[in-house]
């Protein structure tokens, strides 16, 4: 099992999900340099929360023009599976990876909190642990919208991962923390091996950090 | 040297530099000659208030600062303890009041980057912001907008740089109606042996400037936190700094991965007085001179003066002296970070700061006079009785509005939630978050060990206002409570003294008996001071603040196991309150609250008490008597309760013997509230009684309800919800 | 040479900053407001002054990095 | 009526996002750049046709909202 987290100037929870990776799985994940251009054989690539470039212009934008992006890309449209997670997420949303946008919430004020989500898919090697999940947010635009179309296609190829819940699994609109449409938290790609989601499940490995159900994300991928 | 243009006729310019006209003479008799204006920028800015310490030093002397646990006490970036096993934890406080007023979002978000930057210097990772926090009452026009963008900025930075932000206060009171306090404290983590200081050393090494550009941000920025506020300061504003907290990031990682090389013999940030203070500081630790060329420094803007570089606040920024071997190795770290590296200067012998501009010398100042010759004051000062106590008639108070008062204490903007702040704040990131936001203290385990650093910062400026003695005493006893109530063993203390005018005697009596109390508590508890900040002159058109000297207390947790949280763990459980209970009412949050009226005397706490009751806490912990722990305090035994309850959603039925307002909503002080399983009851009474405590059964847990016999009942559900909307109503 | 660059939201793309600031002009008692949108402008300093090179250049800028064409249209103008 | 509001940053004022997105496009190769400046760009459509009226009012807007005078300017454009 050879994983690698991806590690721009303003990623802060790199070492995190480094430490959730090797506590999971075993093996610790070789960390990579935004500015490198290449990735050996990889069986999971991260690309891990953070403010790559303080979040300005747009969140991921400037980091999805990176050297190393351009690899990631590439591994995943070789089929590598590659988890985007809160900036990850918009990192990969910028690259065209995931389609869609994710816009300021619609309180206008970062989110840090727990919240529960449902897995919607059954079927990806993230979602087959078919889970109700705690775990935390923290973000300021995680916000999920997609145009009619788009919306109608990603449902269409069931790429919907992960929609926002209450503690029951009850998709509802309390239970939405950012506005996002249709209650959206994470989607996959058409091929079902890139997954971005606003939720840090690395966050939730622990019963002393408040709980572990992140650890059924990373554990459907890593065994 | 040319300039002998200052005469003394031209006080304007003496007297907008913030400088006395003793003070100027003294410049020329050091000096021997009138200083040029550069020269007169930089004694400005290191002899006003915030640089000099000059009201201050005297009393801040008598503080304890000394402890078998201090590595480093008050005189370096921030203060550093022991917490075993090689590791140390570096903190301190410090304060953004002024410009946090003048613009909320920047103003707090630099405090934020400043703050940050005294830990990281001392080679410490930051692992911890807290922030203590006073706004004027909720009705005054600025207090909304003021609230917001505060809050937004300290998030905007803290969670910017990956930083968890995992607690803090915050109070409202008309008195910071025209001047809020905005407190930041950063807690790092170092290795005992790997912890960095400011002495220059070594004539001819290299002096370099790293991190950003300078501009001609916040010039003046220290003179004017050393300066009342009038009408016309809302003009000043050009000069406010903005925060650039990517820039920070880059800047913590890069002086990290240097601080790894034998490479860096002193290293010092640029805060407030920027380039002067920071160069001046490690010339005088280091006991040498320094020889700066401007012309090298980094600039944003075009045609800076060497005045204007001298006194900008641009942030982000350091100063180091390196190794010369090492230079090439530093500057490619910086700039595989992306940040700018210059040698600016070296250390000479001539014990004076010389600085250089094109070629042309701008100014020479024998260190000595700029430190030593530095003004400090012993100023007059009266001590005001305290106010006396108010005996409210029993009669008058009946016991059937209790659950009513209780719903109206929790839901004010004093005892609320402060779950809208927080949830601004990203207090998970870094993964190591074990207590969030919300319980006594906050708990971050230090990465990769079974241990844990417990924080909290306290502060009652109407206890201190009615008896600045005892308020001073419980500042510190306060955030000593929240770490035993944690199950940490309390270690130091930081501290933010936030003062009106120094030159009015009732306002240094406060200093000096607040200074006074907080000895008197530190030396009893073995709580000494490690570091600390003073912020005078918080005045508006006269009006000043309350008393506040906010104080950040930490402590550690040898296992994590054992940490406890305010929170119910299960139902059936006896609830015990540790310590004595008189009923207190005076200068209470019942009285402020529910009476609308700020009267009687601040209660008086016995330290023999206290830190009997605290040991005996610990013990509890030790031995895993306990399921969760509070401390009594703002509010009183009914609101603790009712916090215990809200934390956890599980209900308590209380019993006891005495029904009445004194004995729910009184602030006596030295108590607790436990939560003991059914099963280790009789364990705990024998311990109690081994001890010779003080333990009331009050009630136990239940499913769901907040009941209190013969007077009423109430659903958690609903005390939560009322709880928690004032925030979210107030700034919506 | 100075370039101006708007980037704004396409039409039925949601914006909850805009939305809000319209609820806050209507609470401060400004009347009137049909609708609020908000957007970026970017002020670029190029050397050179070869207009139309710039305006190819920058109608690029915008393509790969400043402009989210997901989600925002931008537009180009050179003094 | 369309009223467009532009807001930047004062002079002297530290721009971090325009210091970023500069780095960032000659990073991605392109050359010449002097400076970047963000600022915001606002679209507000109001009822009625009293350009003198809404000029008063949009002014009121921005001192009281829309912009941050301790470090930004705006100006005011009614088409
Ligand atoms: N400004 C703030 N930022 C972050 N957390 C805060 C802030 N103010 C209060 N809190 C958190 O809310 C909880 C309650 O605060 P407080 O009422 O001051 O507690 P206590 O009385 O036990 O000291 C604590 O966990 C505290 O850290
Ligand atoms: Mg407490």
């Amino acid at each position: 099992m050879k994983s690698h987290v991806i590690v721009f100037p303003g990623s802060n929870c790199d070492r995190d999900v480094a430490v959730a990776i090797e506590k999971i799985s075993g093996s610790a994940p070789e960390m990579i340099w935004h500015k490198n251009t290449s990735i050996e054989h990889s069986d999971l690539i991260i690309v891990p929360g953070g403010f790559s470039y303080g979040d300005y212009l747009r969140c991921g934008a400037i980091a999805s023009t990176s050297p190393i992006m351009h690899e990631v890309v590439q591994k995943a449209k070789a089929g590598v599976p590659v988890i985007g997670i809160c900036n990850g997420f918009q990192i990969l949303i910028e690259t065209s990876l995931l389609d869609g946008a994710l816009i300021r919430n619609n309180s206008l004020s970062f989110i840090c909190r727990d919240i529960h989500i449902k897995a919607e898919n059954s079927t990806s090697i993230f979602t087959k642990n078919n889970i109700i999940a705690k775990m935390p947010i923290a973000h300021n635009e995680g916000n999920y919208f997609a145009s009619t179309e788009t919306l109608k296609k990603i449902k269409d190829h069931d790429q919907i991962a992960f929609r926002y819940c209450d503690e029951h699994g009850v998709v509802n609109e309390q239970a939405n923390p950012n506005g996002s449409m249709e209650n959206i938290a994470g989607i996959l790609n058409d091929t079902k091996n890139v997954l971005g989601l606003m939720p840090h499940p690395e966050r939730a490995i622990e019963i002393n950090l408040g709980g572990d159900d992140g650890k059924h994300i990373f554990e459907s991928v890593l065994n | 040297m040319t300039s002998t243009w200052i005469h003394k006729t031209e006080q304007s310019l003496v007297e907008s530099h913030g400088l006395k006209h003793d003070e100027f003479d003294n410049i020329v008799k050091g000096l021997g000659r009138e200083p040029n204006l550069t020269e007169l920028g930089i004694f400005s800015a290191m002899w006003n208030e915030h640089c000099s310490y000059k009201s201050s030093k005297f009393w801040l002397k008598k503080l304890p600062t000394t402890g078998e646990r201090v590595v480093q006490g008050p005189g370096e970036n921030a203060g550093v303890i022991d917490i075993d096993d090689g590791d140390v934890a570096v903190f301190k406080m410090e304060s953004h009041n002024h410009p946090s007023y003048i613009e909320p979002y920047q103003g707090a978000a630099t405090g934020v980057g400043g703050i940050l930057r005294d830990i990281f210097t001392m080679g410490a990772r930051p692992v911890a912001n807290l922030n203590a926090l006073r706004f004027g009452e909720p009705s005054h026009p600025k207090t909304k907008h003021l609230l917001a963008g505060v809050v937004e900025g300290i998030g905007g930075y803290g969670n910017c740089i990956g930083i968890p932000t995992v607690g803090g206060e915050v109070n409202f009171h008309p008195s910071y109606n025209g001047n809020i306090l905005v407190n930041a404290m950063t807690v790092g983590i170092a290795k005992k042996d790997k912890i960095f200081y400011s002495a220059a050393a070594g004539i001819g090494n290299p002096v370099v400037y790293v991190g950003s550009k300078t501009g001609r941000d916040g010039i003046h920025g220290a003179t004017m936190a050393s300066a009342e506020f009038d009408d016309d300061s809302e003009d000043k504003k050009p000069t406010v700094q903005v925060g650039d907290p990517f820039t920070e990031k880059l800047l913590l990682e890069a002086c990290l991965e240097l601080m790894k090389e034998e490479a860096i013999i002193a290293i010092q940030d640029m805060g407030a007085a920027g380039l002067t203070s920071s160069s001046i500081e490690m010339a005088s630790k280091g006991n040498v001179g320094l020889e700066i060329d401007l012309t090298k420094v980094p600039m944003r803007a075009s045609n800076m003066t060497a005045y204007e570089l001298m006194l900008s606040e641009s942030q982000e920024r350091m100063l180091m002296v390196i190794d010369p071997a090492k230079e090439d190795m530093a500057r490619k770290i910086f700039k595989k970070w992306d940040l700018e590296f210059e040698v600016i200067g070296r250390v000479t012998d001539t014990k004076n700061l010389v600085l250089n501009m094109h070629g042309k010398e701008e100014a020479c100042i024998p260190i000595n006079i700029l430190v030593e010759d530095a003004p400090e004051y012993q100023r007059d000062y009266t001590i005001s009785e305290p106010t006396k106590d108010y005996t409210i008639d029993p009669n008058s108070l009946n016991a059937e509005t209790i659950v009513d008062d209780l719903i109206k204490m929790i839901s004010h903007p004093n005892l609320c939630s402060r779950r809208w702040i927080w949830e601004q704040y990203d207090h998970m990131v870094m993964a190591d978050t074990i207590v969030r936001p919300g319980s006594d203290a906050a708990v971050v385990r230090v990465h990769g060990t079974n241990k844990a650093i417990a924080m909290s910062t306290d502060c009652s400026p109407t206890y201190c206002k009615h008896n600045s003695f005892e308020g001073g005493k419980h500042a510190v006893v306060e955030t000593w409570r929240n770490l035993i109530a944690s199950g940490a063993l309390p270690i130091a203390i930081t501290d933010c003294m936030n003062f009106g005018n120094p030159e009015k005697p009732e306002i240094m009596g406060q200093f000096v008996e607040c200074i006074r109390g907080m000895t008197e508590a530190c030396s009893a508890l073995n709580y000494p001071v490690v570091s600390g900040n003073v912020s005078l002159y918080n005045e508006t058109n006269g009006e000043g603040i309350y008393p506040t000297p906010a104080i950040g207390g930490v402590g550690l947790i040898k296992n994590i196991e054992k940490t406890k949280t305010i929170a119910f763990k299960k139902i059936d459980s006896a609830i015990y309150l540790i310590g004595k209970t008189e009923g207190h009412l005076g200068n209470s949050h019942f009285l402020s609250i529910v009476q609308n009226q700020e009267i009687g005397s601040t209660p008086i706490i016995n330290l023999d008490e206290e830190l009997k009751n605290g040991k005996f806490i610990l013990e509890l912990v030790n031995k895993d008597l306990i399921l969760s722990s509070h401390d009594v305090g703002e509010g009183g035994l009914l609101v603790a309760a009712t916090e215990m309850s809200m934390s956890s959603g599980i209900g308590v039925s209380i019993n006891t013997e005495r029904k009445n307002h004194a004995y729910y909503f009184g602030e006596d002080q030295g108590r607790y509230l436990v939560e003991v399983d059914a099963a280790d009851e009789q364990k705990f009474k024998q311990v109690a009684e081994d001890h010779k405590i003080t333990i009331e059964l009050i009630g136990r847990t239940i499913d769901a309800y907040l009941m209190i016999q013969d007077i009423g009942k109430v659903s958690v559900k609903d005390l939560k919800s009322e709880s928690e909307k004032w925030f979210p109503n107030f700034t919506r | 040479m100075l370039a101006k660059i708007h980037i704004t939201l396409k039409k039925d793309v949601l914006d909850p900053q805009g939305k809000v600031i319209a609820n806050s002009l209507t609470d401060l008692g400004f009347g009137g407001i049909q609708s609020v949108r908000q957007g970026k402008y970017i002020e670029i300093i190029l050397d050179g002054d070869d207009k139309n090179a710039a305006t190819v250049k920058l109608n690029k800028m915008c393509e790969k990095l400043l402009a989210n064409l997901v989600i925002e249209d931008y537009s180009v103008e050179i003094n």
